[in-house]
């Protein structure tokens, strides 16, 4: 089998999807050529730079004009270079694409994708890095996506562009260059949860980066016989909150795992949801796995320090099973 | 270029007839918010129909419009049921949006009105998104946008300008220069007079007009119009106006003078196409009478089937949040 | 004792704070005008167009500008009309206000005031009435304040402008006008939570308009014998998580009502935390009140159900109630 | 009007070494950077130092000034100290934010480089902030910003350059104008060319000079700093440049053209200021060689300070978000 990233997985994705749907157009700064990470690269060659349009450092401005493509029609994919800047086109992904379809009784449709990036860990600094999901989740009407594999990156990606609705589609950078095995690009649908691993003694629902850390997290913590079950739930918004209870069910310990900060990110959600639908069968609180309450920091070793990962996955695995003995 | 057809009887007519059928309707919303059977905050064009009429009376149901907060009129100009749009304001499950919008959100699909937004500016990109999508399906459909000039000192006004002219997309930017934002007049808000001289750097074909003069709004928007069907663009349409009641139904208007009021009075574009009409001799003596009651009936027509509306179920709500 | 509305009391403290400390200026659209409600009226007479500043319509410029006059020295207070027009200022307040005196190792201060006010109820549909503090909760070096009476209001707002941190202050456009006992406007100390009514069954702990919602709920249940504590936070960030603890140490059952989307709302983080640190003082999940995910409908009666209300209150109540049986 | 002092020997070799060590502090970024002792994302002003010097050499530590993502040489001309610079860079302690900040958010607070912004355009309206404060307090003390041309499309800068026209502030904008935004030309962000021309309808006070004569940008910017202690303003200063290096270091510079880069390497304004005063005889042949030794001799020790500043105790993070 081949191997892939999950940057080549985007563009492959995004090239399929252009190549199926002439209404699919792709818009962000410097998209034509290829973006910082190249997520689009070469896209402009085979579409043309009316269907790749690069656009100014306008970021509120190119997110209104994809929601009156969407509206008008078409299926466009706008890019946000940082989730950071995603702060400056919020008036229009909240109060104008996030409401059309609403306000409009249902007239309106605003099937826009906004992809865009978060995540800190590589020394970007505190502007830079951060990781905002839980903002969008609390948007009725957008949809919101994190996947954490190349496979589940391609697979969303074109469940995202075919869905008739706004939806926010938040890569990580750190993700972007590992190897994966290719699995072809399957549309994946939003709103199913992924095992990542079995495991009976404590789940683990982990997002985005954080779900390689409790991966690892789990390998460690297998050698001592602590067997750990991870849930990938790839979409924050609709959120499988079936699979995750069935999973608590059987584990009766639950730990949230985010690279955001803890302090109102959606493993607070998370755990406000689970202890509501399955109290009886929890066994301990619920744990979550966050960033402190601080900027991201620039210095590497507080970077380091302050990301979390799988040792934090593990202590809190333990913290758990610890209460609960 | 072809220029635009005189002013005739029938036109006059239909712009005359336009401009009552807003202000019949507005004026009932107005009674209507003070009775609360109208709800929310609602804003009247009174005194500004003229740029609704002047603009999206060329328009076909296949051109997008986008209106602001100030919306009733542009919506109706461009061809929604005033019915509809009553049982709207009134939360009704008949209303355009079934209820679920409101004054500041109307929309009506069927006729290419494809929204009103309540955030001063944030309809402006929506505006180059339709005409894009036009261009790109090879359509010679156009947009136009409607936007005060409160809206010019927004960011999201001048990236969607720089971006249109980048792009030179076919739309058609229609400000309603009143003079005022809320309760400041536009001299605290920007140095700039003319809302045409801040785009003048982008280098769009843009022209200033009185805009309580319908056939001045109709003659300059004709011309943009025609081109924009040919693919040009953008333009910028600055209509110089002014409300005749208080940014929203309920303002104390303390910041008027009494005697600009009068002024505007004087220049209410309905009576001055009235006097031209007589004037030119293709309206006779009764004719404006007859328009404002036959309009006045519509609208009480609408009222009346409004009122007849049920509200929606509390149900609908949750089901329209996804499509 | 005479009365007063919040409105007049945010007034009150904003012209004391102003004659007290020469570097307190203010600035927003309208605000020499008075702005929408009045919240300013009269203070350009008192202290000139120069401390009280008329600006455009430029939400992102303005906010920028207050920070600019606060790490220079000054002591901002500036006002966006409706929260939902923070949207375009969040990249001001985020990445800009929130981050100064951290990225700067400790050398800026951003001491602003950042006025605002949400919720619904008054049909101004779904663009003008959300509630969207926990975003901000989210936001390191951000602090939330979110008055429930007029002293409150006063006292905190006081307090904000004191706080040399950018301090966001989220008032509610329906409780401005209820009449209440003025009480002097006497500093209220940030992160000091308030017990509302004392009770011995439930805690709930309400912000803003729910805490008056909560109280009637308290009020109607305590007919049939049950006693229910109302705690108001008053402050989100930072939180009296102390009091909230120590409450549910007593009732063993927890309500938390905001109007808010109850979806990523701060209600979550409340849960969240709570069942971490009293999870053994539970003897039922922790039940939200918050609305429903979905925009704030325009027609009377949807909105009416719409908001969360006493009756959600005392719903909540009483199956937590029936739950802990 | 007092017209600048004129170029002598003291002047030229103030501003050469002002932008040599730039310029050394800069390449040895770069080649720590590739060593991995410098992180994040890094972006050189190499070719564009003038800027920076022609305006920070004649501010105060009471003056406001604000940079952008591409700040070291605006940090280091308004007097950041290189050690405490290159500390920041590499994560110390010692780094003038105790390296919480990194590349992107420079600020000096003791020598009024109140900050660097990693968001395009962000910093504007900051300046606007400080130069009221310095109004409001009755001071002469005004404001600086640096930022791109790519930064002349985002909306809050001409929301910002609205507020500073409409409020007079004694603000400079201080446009760099490099020709480029990442990694697409101007004509793919703007139909407008030059920034000076967006800001034309506010009526400021403009120029547009070469950014890669020194010497042009200090007249230029003299004479607005006159007005601006003067309490007028706001003026903006377009320099037209070019940055030598990639975007970013690491950026593979694929949309180059060899010839635009050789002919920009003939404009260096290094090399330019240096063919000047020997042309005038301000400078002998010996001192250009001999100032770059002394700003390399600089930047190696503040390297070697830096290099023995400790990392911060990670405890630092939670102790700094709130004031
Ligand atoms: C972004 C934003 N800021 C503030 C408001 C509050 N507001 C509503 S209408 C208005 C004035 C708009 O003036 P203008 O654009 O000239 O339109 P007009 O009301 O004069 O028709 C303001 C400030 C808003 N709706 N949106
Ligand atoms: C709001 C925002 N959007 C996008 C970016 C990513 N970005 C960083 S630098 C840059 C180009 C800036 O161009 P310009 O302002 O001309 O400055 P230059 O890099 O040429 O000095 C972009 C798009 C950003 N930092 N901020
Ligand atoms: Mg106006
Ligand atoms: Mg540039």
């Amino acid at each position: 089998m081949s191997e892939t990233t999950m940057l080549e997985a985007i563009r492959t994705s995004l090239a399929e999807a252009m190549r199926a749907d002439e209404r699919v157009v792709v818009l962000g700064e410097d998209v034509a050529a290829g973006g910082p990470w190249g997520a689009t690269a070469g896209l402009a060659d085979e579409f043309g730079v009316e269907r790749v349009r690069n656009t100014p450092i306008s970021e509120a401005a190119i997110c209104g004009v994809a929601i009156g493509l969407a509206q008008s029609g078409l299926r466009p994919v706008v890019e946000v270079m940082f989730v950071d800047f995603v702060t400056l086109a919020l008036d229009q992904l909240v109060n104008q694409a996030a409401k059309a379809h609403f306000m409009s009784g249902g007239q309106l449709a605003v099937p826009l994708v906004l992809r865009t990036q978060g995540g800190a860990g590589q020394r970007g600094g505190a502007q830079h890095s951060q990781s905002l999901e839980s903002w969008l989740a609390h948007v009725p009407g957008l949809k919101v996506v994190m996947p954490s594999t190349a496979a589940d990156a391609a697979g969303l990606l074109r469940s995202a562009i075919a869905d008739p609705n706004p939806v926010v589609f938040v890569e990580n950078k750190t993700l972007y260059f590992r190897r994966e095995e290719a699995n072809g690009s399957e549309p994946v649908l939003l709103g199913r949860a992924r095992v990542a691993r079995r495991g009976r003694d404590v789940t683990v629902v982990a997002t985005s980066r954080l779900v390689s850390e409790a991966l690892a997290a789990a390998e460690e913590l297998a050698r001592e016989g602590i067997e750990v079950e991870v849930v990938d739930p790839r979409t924050l918004v609709p959120l499988d909150l079936d699979a995750i209870v069935e999973s608590v069910s059987r584990t009766h310990r639950l730990v949230v795992a985010h690279e955001a900060v803890e302090h109102g990110g959606f493993g607070a959600e998370v755990a406000a949801q689970v202890q509501s639908a399955a109290f009886d069968e929890l066994d301990a609180p619920i744990e979550r796995v966050g960033a402190p309450f601080a900027p991201v920091p620039f210095s590497p070793p507080l970077e380091d320090a302050y990301l979390p990962d799988r040792a934090d996955v593990t202590t809190a695995v333990r913290t758990l099973l610890r209460r609960s003995a | 270029m072809v220029s635009p057809a005189e002013v005739d009887a029938a036109l006059g007519l239909e712009l005359l007839r336009g401009m009552w059928r807003i202000r019949a309707f507005e004026e009932r919303v107005g009674q209507l918010t003070r009775a609360d059977e109208v709800h929310g905050l609602v804003h009247l064009s009174i005194g500004q129909e003229a740029v609704a009429v002047g603009v999206c009376g060329q328009l076909s149901s296949r051109d997008a419009v986008y209106g602001n907060h100030r919306a009733h009129g542009h919506a109706i100009a461009k061809g929604a049921p005033l019915a509809a749009l009553m049982a709207e304001l009134m939360g009704r499950d008949g209303g355009l949006c079934r209820g679920l919008g409101g004054s500041m959100h109307l929309v009506d699909v069927e006729h290419g009105f494809l929204g009103a937004t309540g955030v001063v500016g944030g309809n402006v990109p929506l505006a180059l998104g339709s005409a894009l999508a036009s261009r790109l399906a090879g359509h010679d459909a156009v947009a136009a946008v409607f936007f005060g000039d409160g809206a010019a000192q927004g960011g999201i006004f001048v990236e969607s300008v720089n971006l249109a002219a980048l792009w030179a997309l076919p739309v058609i930017l229609v400000c309603e220069n009143n003079g005022f934002a809320e309760f400041t007049p536009r001299s605290a808000h920007s140095p700039v007079e003319r809302v045409a001289d801040v785009v003048a750097p982008y280098g769009l074909e843009r022209a200033t007009v009185d805009g309580n003069d319908v056939d001045a709004v109709r003659r300059a928007f004709a011309g943009f119009l025609e081109a924009a069907r040919r693919g040009e663009g953008p333009f910028l349409l600055e209509c110089l106006t002014h409300r005749l009641r208080g940014h929203y139904e309920g303002d104390p208007q303390r910041y008027r003078e009494a005697i600009a009021q009068e002024e505007w009075q004087r220049r209410d574009p309905i009576r001055r196409l009235e006097r031209r009409g007589l004037d030119e001799g293709w309206l006779d003596d009764d004719t404006p009478a007859r328009v404002e009651q036959e309009t006045r009936e519509e609208v009480e027509e609408a009222v009346r089937v409004a009122r007849e509306s049920p509200y929606p179920e509390p149900a609908l709500t949750s089901e329209l949040v996804y499509a």
